[in-house]
């Protein structure tokens, strides 16, 4: 029976340094709340408390804001806090993801030509839903207050996976 | 062979040294090892494939099949370089491929004295007897070209890239240049291509000036002017296919030992701009070293500098030839003109050539230059699915009707002259041709050998042999002589062998037909097709939030259903064994955040599952937990987990840990396809929810200790419910199931909350001499009680009622997924596999996992099943399996044989469930 | 040495031992000893692999598809039950199809009896078939080995071994170290993605070159009287009182008794034309193949991990093979994302092959049914027979299929091993699925 | 690598897409009521046409159902439809 302890190595800390490269930095993003809405696309804005979600390539704005994640559903990020649950007047399901989701940021210049070694994404491409697939593993891929920043979020037992990925291409 | 001074693209103050055959050279950096090769008058560069000729180069880039080496530097090797194309570093080591010792002497080449008894195909005809492959380890050692070493390439990492524009121009030639520029400067985003390391194309070798500037100029004018509207130049770049909807994957050359990188581009337009190469003259004699392609030797003088041959004949069916003769002669060379149209010609000498004849005039000479007319480069057409047509003038195929968004200029569109094709390039009207040609086929009645296929030795005779045979198709011919498949994929070949075939039958050659192009353009490395995906990347492991904790309890962590989770804790494989028997003995503490959290929430959500399950999940009320299967439409069982009733509107499937994704896509399917899909929703919330289990009789007291504010009395906390408490101010839900058959509570807290609760539960645990194991004392545990893992206890055609759960299949009356396949005859059938326990002779050893049990009829062994988990039971003492077993349930005390790799043993058949039948452990 | 070998072969080759089939005094029969006496006489006695005759009005069996099923099936029916009236109707070039185009795979370690019957009948005609036909398809019985990664592996490797040899194959489980032996270019690391543990074995299993057994199979069939006519496509079926009568194609109306259709790739095209659906879709299946190098992997490798396989051609060239495109089509071209599947798992099973180079890449049209294996019998029309659905196994199987495919039309009933093929199955629902049993299914 | 239309996120790379089965095809119910024949005629089936095609994928990051209707020779998306019946 094998003991895979050295094969994969142990994951990073949660208080990871960033990785640092020529015209790319990636940091580990802590959120304090992530919720799951699904039902209508106006009813799940109303409940979050946010005008629009942004899908690709818009860039969200502020400390609370809303990714679309499909046709009828959104993420709401630092959003209202809200029960889990089939919200009956609103149509809305809802489910707390705030641990579920683990997100890093990927900045600077060459970040958007890292993210495109592993997909097709292109700001002239618009998308309805952030959702991606980069190298095979699905992420939430936007921009965040600037045009070269973007956050990344992947279901959290996949970021070791992606932070290795990310900061192999950001030191290359 | 000599340099010519002042001509060339090459840097001659950066001289380089490299070895070819251990013998020591030295070139200049821009050189090709071939052209570095012949700059030092070593014109032998290879052996050809079957008969081991000496060969020289044909072409000066990617259509030459004949100089092929294995290349060392800086330790790192690569085999099958070809040396047109590589371009010279310091230090290499260069070797002929397939020759011994080397390619100036090699000792197989006597096999072409033997070269009648191996015509095409003759291995079809012999080496029967007594059977192919005792004759194979010989043959397989005398074909072959380069050696691979069998290391790991380790830093050899293809990057790979993405990118779309509106117009990607492949080919830098003078069409490509000019529609580069005019793309980009209408403000389309333009990418341009092309494999040499400097743009041009055929311009330097077509000599004098271009728009009156000196070819040098006029393409670092256009460079310029393309790369200031914007557009995007890629030098050392081959475009290797073009895939469905316009996908291009170009693939960019990098230093010696250094993977090439792969762009995929999504581009609106295509233009191809290829360019086009010389087809070879099918003569007596043609293969032997010095008879060179005519634009191969002009690329040779114009790139490199090097002149091919002081005494040359051109050997030309085209007007071409003409101004490659002013050209040569211009650079110090003997020229003569010979009309290739009239044959029958034939060279002589061996290694090296002295002269050309024709009839009985015999022309001395060292160098032949042939050209049988220019052939368009349409491969990439092809890939796309465009079709060719024949234009006679030129006597070569020619792009037609275009695939979506292609076009074709320049030579790869048959337009051989410069100015013709700038105007194409540039959409004007277009000036006439003055390119013209005879036409040629080759003399089936000419002395002397004939080759088609260069580096795999197809002669003429080798095609009227498969004539002969009625291999007659294109596609036959190709693979009964192996015509065309060589390195350099028919390149140099395929329009000499069309014409071949052609003349056999008295056909022309578009009768005949023309073969598929297949990608790549080039060979390339198979790393080009990896990138990312390799090692720990090649299909990455889901991570536990809990691992660090894990590991510094000691875990060994090991690969369960994608997951990478603890097998045991502590020294070594033994401790499974005391973990084991301390679930048994105190509790368990188990990291079960892998189990499915999938949320099925909204108004039809009962409905919705009960569809979905094979049993009713719409009695069950909240608070509650029901165990249930999910089938296949073909009835087989997917999964089995178990179903928590949350609220009216709100369930949580928790199903096997390695089931999650498949699981949401099936109830995602069936909520969109077929369901109101605003009435349910599907959330995996299973990253979400770490859980925590502790399992076994001291279970209650550890939970007891973690304050989380629920009644945990039997009576108040039964078996299949679940609560909802907190720890540590989060909110904490507890489920009261077991896979272990002993009292268990699985306690799901918040990621952030998780590590404390592990914390906690261990310190709770451990004076109660309870503590953390792994998922292999758990699987031994549940296979005591009986517990069943799919696609370890069950195979693909198992249904419920196999495995003792018959009431839905017999009184459900809603619909449900999978429902009528329950009752096809293959479900009705008294022989199937149903899973049952067994039970090995006191003192005998475990079954192994894998044995069948056979009966014996009429001598003969047959399979009635076999034994899917097993284990020695540290809680029993004894070894305990499972099994399907065909009617099993029916076979209750049975004694059966066991089969394995030839050895039989003996074990009896029992009930599943060898632990606590009656259930006391598991509610108490 | 060298040519010590060539007198050798030719020496053992002229033996005394091989019994023509036909009494001919023409050089219709292959040797060392006719290819010999050719030599000396410049090749030119050598007859013509097969007629290129033109269709007669009307034959006992008309059979769709001159890919190596057809052409079998066509041999067959001549040989063993006696029907010589035969027409073998191609579209395009015989042997054009996935005959041409497939890995060459030849293996019977399958998990189900049945098709142990099957396969493992076919191996056994394989065994035997260069000399039956006279005709030299290289059967390289090199031997397969299917890769065992983990321990759950391994178990699986047991049952499945377990029922080979129950079921008389010969397979059986080798070490690491075995592995290692045979197939060193293989990726013994300790911390690869997919370490290995040892193989399933089977040493009967091999490859053969897959044009020789279309071509061997033509010009025997030829040589018995059958009809093969290429260029011709069939454009549907002629039917009189529900009955099938015969074909209607691009050179005419061409009656017959019985029409078979052994058409992979188009099985559902065809079963149109007569009326009626299939539990079949269409997929590419691509292969590759390297530049030719000097013999560096002696046996086929299978990673149910990686989804890859690998050997090396005679030639010298690594082929290798996975799965299906996930895209149904009937494009003959495949497309990358398979390639880099395939592509990254070959270098998982093999890094030292990095910088070895790909040389082309193809794909052909695999028909594949709900549970992986073939569908025979007879259809909704009578007068009308389908050998079809082989998905990805077409190849290995052709001596079976089509000895099995030719029973079926001279007798209208089911050989033995045909008849858990029949397309009922689906309505009973005993499916023959090795889904399970083999990594992936060839 | 072919580029599928998504109705939702518009046209992506081949890779995020999987064929779900042929449109059209309704479960039959009451499904107890089905014949054995009619049964596997659901389960098993295909049109499998050699040209246009009407079929069923999923998008599966953003996890749509639609129907695509493509040329299964030259490729060619011949056009996409929502599965659902209203528009949110």
């Amino acid at each position: 029976m094998r003991n895979d302890n050295a094969k994969w190595a142990a994951p990073l800390e949660q208080n990871r340094a960033d990785v640092v490269g020529k015209n790319a930095r990636l940091s580990l993003q802590p959120l304090s709340r992530q919720t799951m809405l699904s039902g209508p696309a106006a009813q799940c804005l109303a409940l979050a408390d946010q005008p629009s979600a942004s899908g690709w390539p818009d860039i969200a704005r502020g400390e609370s804001y809303a990714i679309r994640l499909r046709r009828d559903r959104i993420l709401a990020v630092n959003g209202p806090a809200l029960t889990d649950g089939w919200h009956e007047r609103s149509g809305v399901a809802v489910s707390d993801m705030t641990g579920g989701y683990a997100a890093c940021t990927l900045s600077g210049p060459r970040a958007l030509d890292i993210l495109k070694t592993g997909t097709a994404l292109e700001l002239a491409l618009p998308s309805g839903s952030a959702m991606q697939r980069f190298h095979r593993q699905e992420v939430i891929i936007y921009r965040w207050q600037a045009e070269d920043t973007f956050r990344i979020h992947t279901q959290r037992g996949q970021l070791e996976s992606l932070w290795g990925l990310l900061a192999a291409l950001v030191v290359k | 062979m000599k340099r010519v001074e002042g001509l060339g693209l090459i840097d001659r103050r950066t001289p380089l040294n490299f070895s070819f055959d251990g013998k020591p050279y030295q070139g200049f950096a821009g050189d090709t090892l071939a052209s570095a090769l012949l700059a030092n008058g070593q014109r032998i560069m290879g052996r050809s494939f079957k008969y081991h000729r000496p060969r020289s180069v044909w072409g000066a880039w990617f259509d030459d099949p004949n100089a092929i080496f294995d290349i060392e530097l800086n330790g790192f090797h690569e085999p099958n370089c070809p040396a047109a194309t590589t371009y010279l570093e310091e230090g290499m080591q260069a070797r002929a491929v397939n020759a011994t010792p080397n390619a100036h002497s090699d000792i197989k080449g006597l096999l072409d004295k033997f070269n009648r008894f191996m015509p095409a195909g003759f291995y079809y005809k012999t080496f029967m007897w007594p059977n192919w492959h005792l004759f194979e380890g010989f043959i397989r050692n005398m074909a072959g070209l380069g050696r691979v070493e069998n290391v790991a390439k380790s830093g050899y990492i293809s990057e790979q890239h993405h990118a779309t524009c509106d117009v990607l121009v492949i080919g830098g030639g003078a069409a490509g240049l000019a529609a580069a520029r005019v793309a980009a400067e209408s403000g389309r985003s333009v990418i341009l291509a092309d494999d040499h390391r400097e743009f041009g194309g055929g311009l330097f070798r077509q000599g004098g000036l271009v728009e009156g500037q000196t070819p040098v100029d006029w393409v670092t004018e256009q460079l310029s002017a393309v790369t200031a509207a914007g557009g995007l130049v890629m030098p050392l770049t081959t475009a290797i296919g073009v895939y469905d909807h316009n996908l291009v994957g170009l693939v960019e050359a990098h230093a010696f030992g250094q993977a090439p990188s792969l762009h995929r581009i999504r581009a609106e337009q295509i233009i191809m701009a290829t360019g086009a190469i010389d087809r070879p003259v099918t003569f007596a004699n043609n293969d032997r070293p010095g008879i060179i392609a005519v634009d191969g030797a002009l690329e040779f003088l114009a790139r490199y500098g090097v002149l091919v041959g002081k005494n040359i004949a051109i050997l030309s069916n085209n007007s071409l030839a003409t101004p490659a003769a002013e050209i040569l002669r211009t650079a110090g060379a003997k020229v003569r003109l010979l009309d290739a149209s009239t044959g029958p010609f034939t060279a002589h000498g061996g290694k090296s050539l002295n002269a050309i004849s024709q009839g009985t005039e015999r022309i001395p000479c060292d160098t032949i230059l042939a050209s049988g007319g220019l052939v368009p480069l349409v491969h990439l057409w092809r890939h796309a699915g465009g079709k060719l047509s024949w234009r006679a003038d030129i006597a070569a195929f020619v792009p037609a009707k275009g695939p979506v968004g292609m076009q074709a200029i320049g030579a790869a569109n048959g337009t051989f002259d410069l100015d013709v094709s700038l105007s194409e390039a540039r959409g004007e009207n277009l000036p006439k041709s003055t390119y013209t040609l005879r036409p040629i086929q080759p003399d089936l009645t000419a002395k002397g050998r004939q080759w088609i296929d260069f580096q795999h030795d197809v002669t003429l005779k080798d095609i009227e042999l498969a004539a002969r045979e009625n291999y007659t198709s294109v596609e036959h011919l190709k693979r009964y002589t192996t015509l065309g498949m060589a390195s350099d994929q028919g390149k140099t070949s395929n329009m000499a062998g069309l014409a071949a075939m052609a003349t056999l039958q008295g056909k022309s050659i578009p009768e005949t037909g023309t073969t598929t192009f297949r990608p790549p353009f080039v060979p390339v490395p198979f790393e080009v097709y990896r990138g990312a995906r390799r090692g720990q990347y090649f299909n990455p492991l889901k991570r536990l939030v809990l691992e660090p904790e894990l590991r510094a309890a000691g875990a060994a962590m090991a690969e369960y259903g994608g997951s990478l989770r603890p097998a045991w804790f502590g020294s070594g494989p033994h401790e499974i064994t005391r973990e084991a028997i301390m679930a048994r003995r105190a509790a368990a503490i188990f990291d079960a955040s892998t189990l499915g959290k999938i949320e099925v929430i909204g108004p039809d959500a009962a409905a919705f599952l009960n569809f979905i399950y094979y049993n009713t999940m719409a009695t069950l009320k909240p608070g509650f937990i029901r165990y249930g299967f999910m089938l296949t439409e073909r009835g087989a069982v997917y999964d089995d987990g178990v179903v928590a009733r949350m609220g009216e509107n709100r369930f949580i499937i928790s199903c096997s840990s390695s089931h999650v994704d498949g699981v949401v896509a099936r109830l995602e399917a069936w909520r969109q396809d077929g369901n109101n899909p605003d009435r349910v929703f599907i959330h995996d919330t299973t990253p979400n929810w770490p859980t925590v289990t502790v399992t076994g009789p001291k279970a209650r007291e550890i939970l007891e200790s973690l304050d989380l504010q629920i009644d945990l009395a039997p009576e108040a906390f039964k078996h299949m419910t679940w609560r909802e408490g907190r720890f540590e101010g989060a909110v904490a839900r507890v489920s009261r199931v077991s896979f272990s058959g002993d009292t268990s509570f699985e306690i799901s807290v918040p990621v952030a909350t998780a590590t404390a609760l592990w914390q906690a539960a261990l310190a709770a645990g451990k004076p109660l001499g309870a503590g953390p194991a792994g998922v292999e004392a758990l699987s031994i545990l549940r296979a005591e009680k009986g517990y069943l893992i799919i696609g370890k206890d069950t195979d693909g055609d198992t249904m419920p009622h196999d495995l003792g759960f018959s009431i839905p299949r017999q009184k459900k009356t809603a619909d449900f997924v999978g429902d009528r396949s329950l009752h096809t005859e293959n479900a009705n059938r008294a022989d199937r596999k149903q899973l049952v326990g067994l039970m090995a002779p006191p003192g005998a050893a475990a079954l192994p996992t894998g044995a069948h049990l056979v009966e014996v009829t009429l001598g003969k062994r047959r399979s009635i099943g076999y034994v899917t988990s097993s284990y020695h039971s540290p809680t029993l003492g004894h070894p305990i399996a499972l099994a399907l077993i065909e009617g099993g349930a029916a076979r209750m005390g049975e004694d059966l044989t066991v089969w394995h790799m030839g050895k039989q043993s003996a074990a009896q058949v029992t009930s599943p469930c060898f632990y606590d039948p009656e259930g006391a452990a598991l509610h108490a | 040495m060298l040519l010590g070998s060539v007198v050798y072969i030719t020496y053992l080759d002229a033996s005394p031992l091989i019994v023509p089939h036909w009494q001919d005094h023409m050089t219709n029969k292959y040797s060392a000893f006719s290819l010999f006496r050719e030599s000396l006489r410049g090749h030119k006695g050598w007859q013509p692999a097969w007629r290129s005759p033109k269709p007669q009005a009307e034959y006992d069996v008309v059979i769709i598809g001159g890919g190596g099923q057809g052409l079998a099936t066509a041999y067959y029916l001549a040989k063993n039950n006696g029907i010589k009236r035969v027409a073998v109707l191609e579209k395009g070039w015989l042997g054009g199809g996935n005959t041409g185009r497939n890995t060459t795979t030849i293996r019977s370690n399958y998990f189900h009896p049945e098709s142990v019957a099957l396969y493992e009948f076919s191996l056994n005609l394989y065994e035997n078939l260069s000399r039956e036909l006279n005709y030299n398809v290289m059967f390289s019985q090199r031997g397969l080995m299917t890769l065992i990664h983990s321990e759950p592996d391994l178990e699986m490797a047991n049952r499945t071994v377990n029922a080979m040899q129950l079921n008389g194959i010969d397979a059986t489980i080798i070490s690491r170290a075995e592995v290692q032996k045979r197939a060193p270019v293989l990726n013994f690391r300790d911390d690869a993605r997919y370490p290995i543990h040892g193989a399933v074995w089977q040493g009967r299993a091999g490859t053969a070159r897959h044009d020789a057994v279309a071509w061997g199979y033509a010009r025997a069939a030829d040589r018995l009287g059958v009809d093969i006519i290429q260029n011709c496509e069939v454009t549907g079926l002629l039917t009189e009182g529900g009955i099938c009568k015969g074909v209607e194609t691009n050179q005419g109306t061409i009656r017959a008794a019985r029409v078979g259709s052994a058409v992979a790739g188009n099985s559902s095209v065809v079963a149109d034309m007569a009326g009626y659906k299939l539990p079949i879709q269409s997929y590419a299946l691509q292969a590759f193949v390297s530049e030719p190098l000097k013999p560096i992997m002696n046996t086929v490798a299978l990673s149910p991990a990686t989804g890859t396989y690998f050997c090396q051609s005679d030639k010298g060239g690594v082929v290798i093979g996975g799965a299906l495109d996930r895209v149904p089509s009937y494009g003959q071209r495949g497309n990358l994302p398979m390639q880099e599947d395939v592509l990254s798992g070959l270098l998982e099973m093999a890094p030292a092959l990095a910088n070895v180079k790909l040389l082309r890449h193809w794909a052909g049209i695999v028909d594949v049914t709900p549970d992986s294996s073939p569908v025979i019998g007879p259809t909704p029309l009578p007068g009308f027979f389908l050998n079809g659905g082989w998905g990805t196994g077409g190849f290995k199987a052709i001596p079976a299929g089509g000895t099995i495919f030719a029973h079926l039309l001279a007798t209208g009933t089911h050989h033995e091993i045909s008849q858990p093929f029949d397309p009922s199955r689906f309505t009973s629902g005993r499916l023959v699925d090795e889904g399970a049993a083999s990594g992936i299914a060839h | 690598m072919q580029r599928f239309p998504c109705p939702f996120c518009g046209p992506r790379d081949e890779r995020e897409f999987h064929f779900a089965g042929e449109a059209g095809k309704i479960r039959p119910t009451p499904s107890a009521a089905q014949s054995d024949t009619d049964w596997a005629t659901y389960l098993y089936e295909a049109q499998n046409p050699r040209g246009p095609s009407r079929e069923i994928w999923v998008h599966t990051p953003c996890q749509e159902y639609f129907i695509m209707t493509r040329d299964t020779v030259s490729m060619e998306v011949l056009g996409t439809e929502q599965l659902r019946k209203e528009t949110l």
